[in-house]
């Protein structure tokens, strides 16, 4: 889990957070939301790719 | 052990799938991008796939 | 081994803060990169927070 | 042996499969064949490079 | 110590030496010092904020 | 062991030089990419050993 957490913080950091100010502001912290909500949900598309392309 | 194997498969194809699809996210996964990635993981595997076939030709021309 | 974690964080902040505000290095580090570098690590953290809130609720509806 | 065919799949699929489609189409099963080949030849170059220069 | 000497030839490599030529160049031999001194000033930052953020 | 490190050394260098060097793979290895390879290796190392003696430098003044 800290792995994940780790690996989101880059992503979602890097996708949402252009440049940094003095706070997050509203736009940056809706888009770290949903990019923890739609990593979430590439994870799940991958999974079930994987396992139909395994059988 | 292959537990952990495919969890960390699934790992790698979720990091490129994400890199190869995901532009902004949006409030939704939508439709474009979730083709997207059931397309990317399929080819992403088809390329594994030829590329091991490639590298044993190779290693028998050695 | 505390000690250690910390090390590997101030590592992994300075290279996403290192790419976010250093384009050319050049002769000083000038205010404009060094506050950028000071709200990166910041902005970073408070990211790392809102993600791990985000986790556990995602989480507690599973 | 793996570890090289992780790292190929990955820099192959980047270089060569730019938008995921069906299949992969036919360009992209040539530039897949050929981006192993010249990363071979890269290898060697390096290589002979390396040791000439540790010379 | 050697962990650092390998990141900083990766980082300062690709930021200062573009097209590799037949020698390094005077501005791709400052770029590198430089890059050097900077990243170990960006360290500093860092861990002062870091720091000040943890308290 | 020294075999392992050189073998992890001639990995990072085909990346870094690969990536630096490599557009998109021809049916060739054409002369200008081998010789932008070559040069690439050399001048890598060239940097590691300038960074090398600038970091010296920087721990005899601490």
């Amino acid at each position: 889990a800290t792995e994940l957490l780790q690996k989101l913080s880059d992503k979602c950091f890097k996708k949402c957070v252009t440049s940094p100010g003095t706070s997050l502001g509203n736009s940056e912290q809706k888009c770290i939301a949903m990019c923890v909500d739609r990593y979430l949900d590439s994870w799940n598309v991958v999974s079930k790719s994987y396992v139909q392309r395994l059988q | 052990q292959q537990k952990a194997q495919i969890q960390q498969q699934l790992h790698a194809l979720t990091d490129v799938c994400w890199e190869k699809c995901m532009d902004k996210p949006r409030d939704k996964l939508d439709y474009r991008t979730e083709s997207c990635i059931s397309n990317c993981v399929e080819r992403f595997m088809d390329t594994t796939k030829a590329i091991g076939v490639r590298l044993q030709q190779k290693y028998k021309e050695m």
